[in-house]
């Protein structure tokens, strides 16, 4: 299986997500500890909106994130957020919300009490009308007496956005946040993650499961090994991923006649029937895609499904990553 | 079903990985008990760890070992100068005073304190091991480092001298001697180890374990010497002072009272008995705050 | 035969009831213990293994009642804990022998089992190493490898997969699923991912706030429904496929869905060849591109949107 | 619209936030258990002592118990206790972040976090041991003495171990064998060690008050007073690079 090997490869100059003032600006870092190196040589920059840091356990990305805040220094390179070294500029850290991917949170505190000093300690106007506007967002209860000790998972993660989200800041730093979540509370999550992001804010968001990424933002960074591998939207990517080969399950009222068609039109470059089912390999996902039902519809061949074998967002992944 | 290994549903060949089955004998609570008891062992020394957990352990056995051997080569060196060269075993047991309430405080939290941390306590709960079983477990495993600690030192000088021809005379009058020791060295570790296990399951952070067991046996020690000597008390007022205490209950079962050391105790007037309840009270508490501490934490 | 059944089980804490009058029966194979975080999925694990008293009811494991006769129990099970905390100075290798020890095997047996048992989980290479310096990845499979060394007859494994990446997740499941079939091991796992349970388990006992949502074959709780789910990707020169399918599909009188992202839809009716054939029309005349189309599946997570039966 | 934060400002809420964490039911009841005890056996002792001995020698027994119990073990274990958790627990337990990663001066931070660990210990200390000098009935001197040195041995313990539990993760341990091994053993050694340990400033402080000799206790008031403040600013300042230089979880 091989690609062309400058497809995925992190482009020369750092990427334009965006086109508005980029907040985060990542050139040339490189993290490493003692002789592990967790970041190696990444450019990147971030405009508004959600984006996704993708990435397998202990590819970087809480390295990654940690250097962003300024919580430690790169070995090498630059990371300035809105212009600014967060380690050294002070006005800048009021400016970042993170919630950390440790699941730490001053147990002893309600979550009204820990938001809202999360304000103070921000230096926000009104720490407590704040604090019960970031709650009310995340739906929880300002006058829970609960302490957030006692709290779910899920409530502790929400608790976490909201401490993130209390100074409203320019740049949202969500570390792994639906780890621990439940399938509703995840869906819930992710609307806001939108919400926050049409609201002009810029939001990245790490995490390792791949089929929320799509949900979570169609701009991606997908970081393996330390390294950038790929970067972009989300959807361009899986269209550079389309030179890759793919295998497409076909189930029709005749398999036969439709595989000479495909492959008589140059739309499949391979075939298979195996229990009623058609096996495509195509190196051309994009043309199989708009080719297959006109073709259908031409033989009059009844189409009752096509399914990418390989094309969810793990394959992608795991293509990424163990090409490597 | 069991049984039709080797072919998984994909029909995948599958290779030897030398995982298999096991049919033979298995140890039951017996082994769990043995093997808990060495591995806590090997974690109270820091063995097959990284050195910087063997620092602790290495200078408190040096510090208790230290003076036997001195003791032992000045016997050897000086053969001539008669008796006086010759210490006697309850100053030994003088001399293991300090490293012994150092490895309660300072060594022996480890055995408690880093499984509730870790969750291993809830691990073994999972396991063949019971409440009591492990805490019987633990309790051996302190107590026989203790007893390192506490014995071993004395043992060896009354080795030592034995070789030298300085030993008890007779078989009879030297497994006296022996049994003596060692009932005494059982004394001193038991108490401690209480304490040390008590201080131990009151916290689940090993450093505060150790403040609790400092403030225990050196504050005790203040608090009777401050009371008997300064104040003038009842010489009772030495209970307080648990390590006073196990040392009188040592001297009074070895039947000699140190010559030189530590200077006589508070005690040395009280009757055995109530020396002998007075031990027993120090590790009835410790021993009570433990039961009570695990009977009542949660296994998640 | 019945693996794990309880009747009438119920546990409270206080004033939260964290299971309610629980009647299950787990079946030979790898069972999948699904429920969303609170449900009482460990709290159930915990009563298996008699770590807990309950409130009412009875449990029987293995043929055994976990209250009276646990420790001879427990030396036939491997537990996998949720806590990802392992004492961190400990040699992989060392941890794992111990553990086999204390789970009953004789000393010279676990050394050799404790190997194999790394071996088999993927950590050969790695098995000198101590376990804080270990990725959450190598530390789950240190945790199913101790629970597995001392030949188990039933595993119990919580969230065993919670942390770990796809690659890693993947590698984790086939390997529980391995153990099971090669060794004859049964296996109740819990996990919050249905996507993950649906993958490898037989069968599936449902929880939701304490309650039996449901129990059963796998292939018995998820289906096919009516209807299909057609996926189209957004390209730059059809920017209005998508509405233009979904407006020809809703004129034929179909009933469209959207789905949660904006290139999915879901089409519904009673007759599935009528369907494909307006599908297949549809796609065709707006020259759309088709990712997947695909009928409509009940899946795990409808059992809980459904709410108690 | 968030904006920064006031270096005053900054002090307080530390200091409110450290406080909060740092008064656990558990700690105050041990450590306020301890103080009780301090003070039981100042009482029982003044009272037996007072009965048949002269003023002097009572006043000597006085500073004898208050000097040993109070001021070799009691000041510097519940400093060590409450000043290496000010800044250790939150870096151990991963909470440091809510800090740091603020619109804040870093040496605010600093001087809050010491503030918070001597607004817990001081009372727990000062209280138990005031009252005991008061039970002792011996004279206004000790009581005085008893004041100042608390006051100043609480000062710097807190510093130096605030300091430590910064630098290190086994800030109580290293704590102990400072206050026991330095302090206790080495610092008893020679004249030097004395002013290597704070130690020598509080006796002193109650030599000089109470006009007693005392073992360690020979320098002047205003040397115990003036070294220990150095320390204190010493501390603060190392504990503000520190937090300027460490690696946050």
């Amino acid at each position: 299986m091989s690609a062309p090997e400058s497809s995925l490869e992190p482009p020369p100059a750092p990427p334009p997500v965006s086109t508005a003032r980029p907040i985060v600006e990542v050139q040339n870092v490189t993290k490493s500890f003692g002789d592990v190196v967790a970041v190696s040589d990444v450019s990147f920059t971030v405009g508004p909106g959600v984006t996704a840091l993708l990435g397998p356990n202990g590819a970087g990305k809480s390295t990654l994130f940690r250097m962003l805040c300024g919580l430690t220094a790169p070995s090498r390179g630059t990371v300035r957020v809105l212009g600014e070294k967060a380690r050294e500029h002070r006005n800048v850290r009021g400016r970042i919300g993170l919630a950390p991917q440790q699941d730490a949170l001053l147990d002893r505190f309600t979550a009204y009490e820990f938001v809202e000093l999360a304000g103070r300690t921000h230096g926000v106007a009104d720490p407590s009308g704040q604090a019960r506007q970031s709650l009310a967002y995340v739906d929880l209860d300002p006058e829970d007496p609960k302490r957030v000790g006692a709290y779910s998972k899920g409530m502790r993660q929400r608790v976490k956005l909201a401490a993130a989200l209390v100074n409203d800041p320019d740049l949202l730093i969500l570390d792994e946040p639906l780890t621990g979540l439940d399938p509703v509370q995840r869906n819930r999550m992710i609307s806001l993650f939108h919400d926050l992001g049409d609201g002009g804010k810029c939001l990245l968001v790490s995490s390792h499961v791949l089929d929320e990424v799509a949900r979570i933002g169609s701009n991606v960074l997908v970081i393996a090994q330390g390294r950038l591998v790929a970067s972009g939207d989300y959807r361009r990517l899986r269209e550079l991923m389309d030179d890759r080969p793919h295998r497409i399950r076909v189930h029709s009222d005749d398999a036969r006649k439709l595989a000479s068609a495909l492959i008589g039109r140059g739309v499949a470059d391979g075939a298979a029937v195996r229990e009623n089912a058609l096996l495509i390999d195509t190196l051309n996902v994009d043309r199989f895609g708009r080719s297959i039902a006109p073709i259908s519809a031409e033989l009059g061949i009844r189409l009752r499904e096509v399914v990418p074998t390989d094309d969810d967002l793990e394959s992608v992944f795991r293509y990424l990553v163990e090409r490597r | 079903m069991n049984g039709n290994a080797r072919s998984s549903a994909d029909g995948t060949e599958i290779h030897d990985r030398g995982y298999r089955k096991y049919e033979g004998a298995r140890s039951g609570v017996v082994g769990a008990v043995r093997s808990l008891v060495w591995q806590t062992i090997r974690s109270i020394l820091g063995l097959g760890r990284p050195a910087r957990h063997k620092v602790f352990p290495v200078i408190v056995v040096v510090i208790a070992a230290l003076p036997a051997v001195v003791f032992l080569g000045v016997a050897l060196l000086f053969r001539d100068l008669g008796d006086d060269s010759l210490v006697n075993y309850s100053d030994l047991f003088g001399f293991s005073v300090a490293p012994t309430m150092l490895f309660a405080a300072m060594v022996a939290p480890e055995a408690l304190v880093r499984d509730r941390r870790d969750g291993m306590f809830s691990l073994y709960l999972s396991t063949p091991l019971t409440r009591a079983s492990y805490m019987g477990a633990k309790a051996l495993a302190v107590l026989s480092v203790m007893l390192i600690i506490a014995l071993g030192p004395v043992l060896l000088a009354l080795l030592g001298y034995t070789v030298i021809g300085d030993g008890p005379p007779g078989v009879v009058e030297w497994f006296k001697v022996f049994f003596r020791l060692t009932a005494a060295g059982l004394v001193i570790s038991a108490v401690m180890a209480a304490i040390s296990m008590a201080g131990s399951s009151v916290t689940d952070r090993r450093a505060f374990a150790s403040v609790a067991v400092i403030l225990v046996i050196f504050g005790g020690a203040i608090v009777s010497s401050i009371l008997v000597d300064a104040a003038e008390f009842s010489n009772a007022y030495g209970f307080l002072d648990p390590m006073g205490t196990v040392g009188e209950t040592a001297t009074r079962i070895l039947g000699e009272s140190p010559e030189q050391g530590g200077s006589a105790s508070e005690l040395s007037d009280s009757d055995t008995a109530a020396v002998a309840l007075g031990a027993a009270a120090w590790f009835a508490a410790g021993a009570g705050i433990v039961g009570y501490k695990y009977r009542k934490l949660e296994a998640t | 035969m019945s693996i794990i059944t309880t009747s009438g089980l119920t546990m409270q804490f206080g004033t939260q009831r964290a299971l309610d009058s629980l009647n299950v029966a787990v079946q030979s194979g790898v069972t999948g213990l699904v429920g969303a975080n609170g449900a009482g999925k460990t709290t159930l694990m915990s009563l298996v293994l008699g770590l807990r008293v309950p409130t009412a009811g009875q449990t029987r494991v293995l043929g055994l009642d976990p209250r009276a006769r646990g420790a001879e129990l427990r030396a036939q099970i491997g537990y996998g804990p949720e806590r990802n905390v392992l004492p961190q100075d400990t040699p992989a290798s060392d941890f794992v022998k111990h553990m086999a020890e204390v789970r009953g095997m004789p000393r010279n047996e676990a050394r050799g089992r404790a190997s194999d048992a790394l071996w088999l989980v993927g950590l050969g290479e790695e098995r000198a190493r101590s376990l804080g310096t270990m990725s959450t990845g190598q530390r789950q499979r240190v945790k199913l490898a101790q629970a597995i060394a001392s030949d188990p007859a039933l595993l119990l494994l919580d969230e065993p997969t919670d942390g770990l990446d796809p690659v890693q997740r993947d590698e984790m499941l086939s390997l529980i699923r391995q153990v099971s079939r090669e060794y004859g091991i049964d296996v109740l796992l819990s996990s919050h991912l249905l996507e993950e349970v649906e993958r490898i388990c037989d069968h599936i006992v449902a929880l939701d706030a304490g309650r039996l949502v449901a129990q059963g074959r796998l292939e018995d709780l998820v289906g096919d429904e009516q209807g299909v789910a057609v996926e189209l990707a957004e390209t730059a020169d059809q920017p209005h496929a998508f509405n233009d399918v979904v407006s020809r599909l809703s004129e034929s009188g179909l009933e469209v869905r959207h789905g949660e992202v904006g290139s999915r839809m879901e089409v519904i009716g009673p007759d599935a060849d009528l369907i494909a054939d307006l599908v297949r029309d549809a796609v065709a005349d707006a020259n759309a591109r088709v990712i997947r189309i695909e009928r409509r599946r009940r899946r795990l997570e409808d059992l809980f949107s459904a709410g108690t039966p | 619209m968030s904006g920064s934060v006031s270096a005053l400002r900054a002090i307080a809420i530390t200091h409110r936030l450290l406080v909060r964490q740092l008064v656990t039911k558990g700690r105050i009841a041990a450590l306020l258990g301890v103080g009780v005890i301090v003070s039981l056996v100042v009482a029982l002792v003044s009272r037996a002592v007072g009965e048949d001995e002269s003023a002097e020698e009572a006043l000597e027994v006085g500073i004898e118990v208050m000097s040993n119990l109070g001021f070799t073990i009691v000041v510097p274990i519940v400093s060590l206790v409450f000043a290496s958790a000010a800044f250790g627990d939150l870096k151990e337990d991963g909470t440091l972040v809510y800090l740091w990663l603020r619109p804040m001066d870093r040496w605010p931070i600093a001087v809050g976090g010491w503030l918070a660990s001597v607004s817990v210990s001081l009372p727990v200390t000062l209280v138990p041991l005031t009252v005991a000098a008061l039970i002792a009935d011996v004279g206004s001197e000790l009581v005085w003495a008893t004041v100042l040195a608390c006051v100043v041995g609480n000062l710097a313990y807190s510093a130096v171990f605030m300091l430590l539990g910064l630098l290190t993760k086994n800030s109580v341990v290293w704590g102990i064998g400072y206050i026991l091994i330095w302090e206790g053993l080495v610092a008893g050694i020679s004249g030097v060690g004395e002013k290597l340990a704070i130690r020598g400033y509080t006796r002193s402080i109650i030599a000089e008050q109470t006009g007693v000799d005392l073992y360690l206790g020979d320098l002047s008031l205003g040397i115990a007073i003036v070294v220990p403040a150095l320390v204190v600013v010493a501390a603060v300042v190392l504990s503000t690079l520190r937090l300027r230089s460490l690696d946050v979880a």
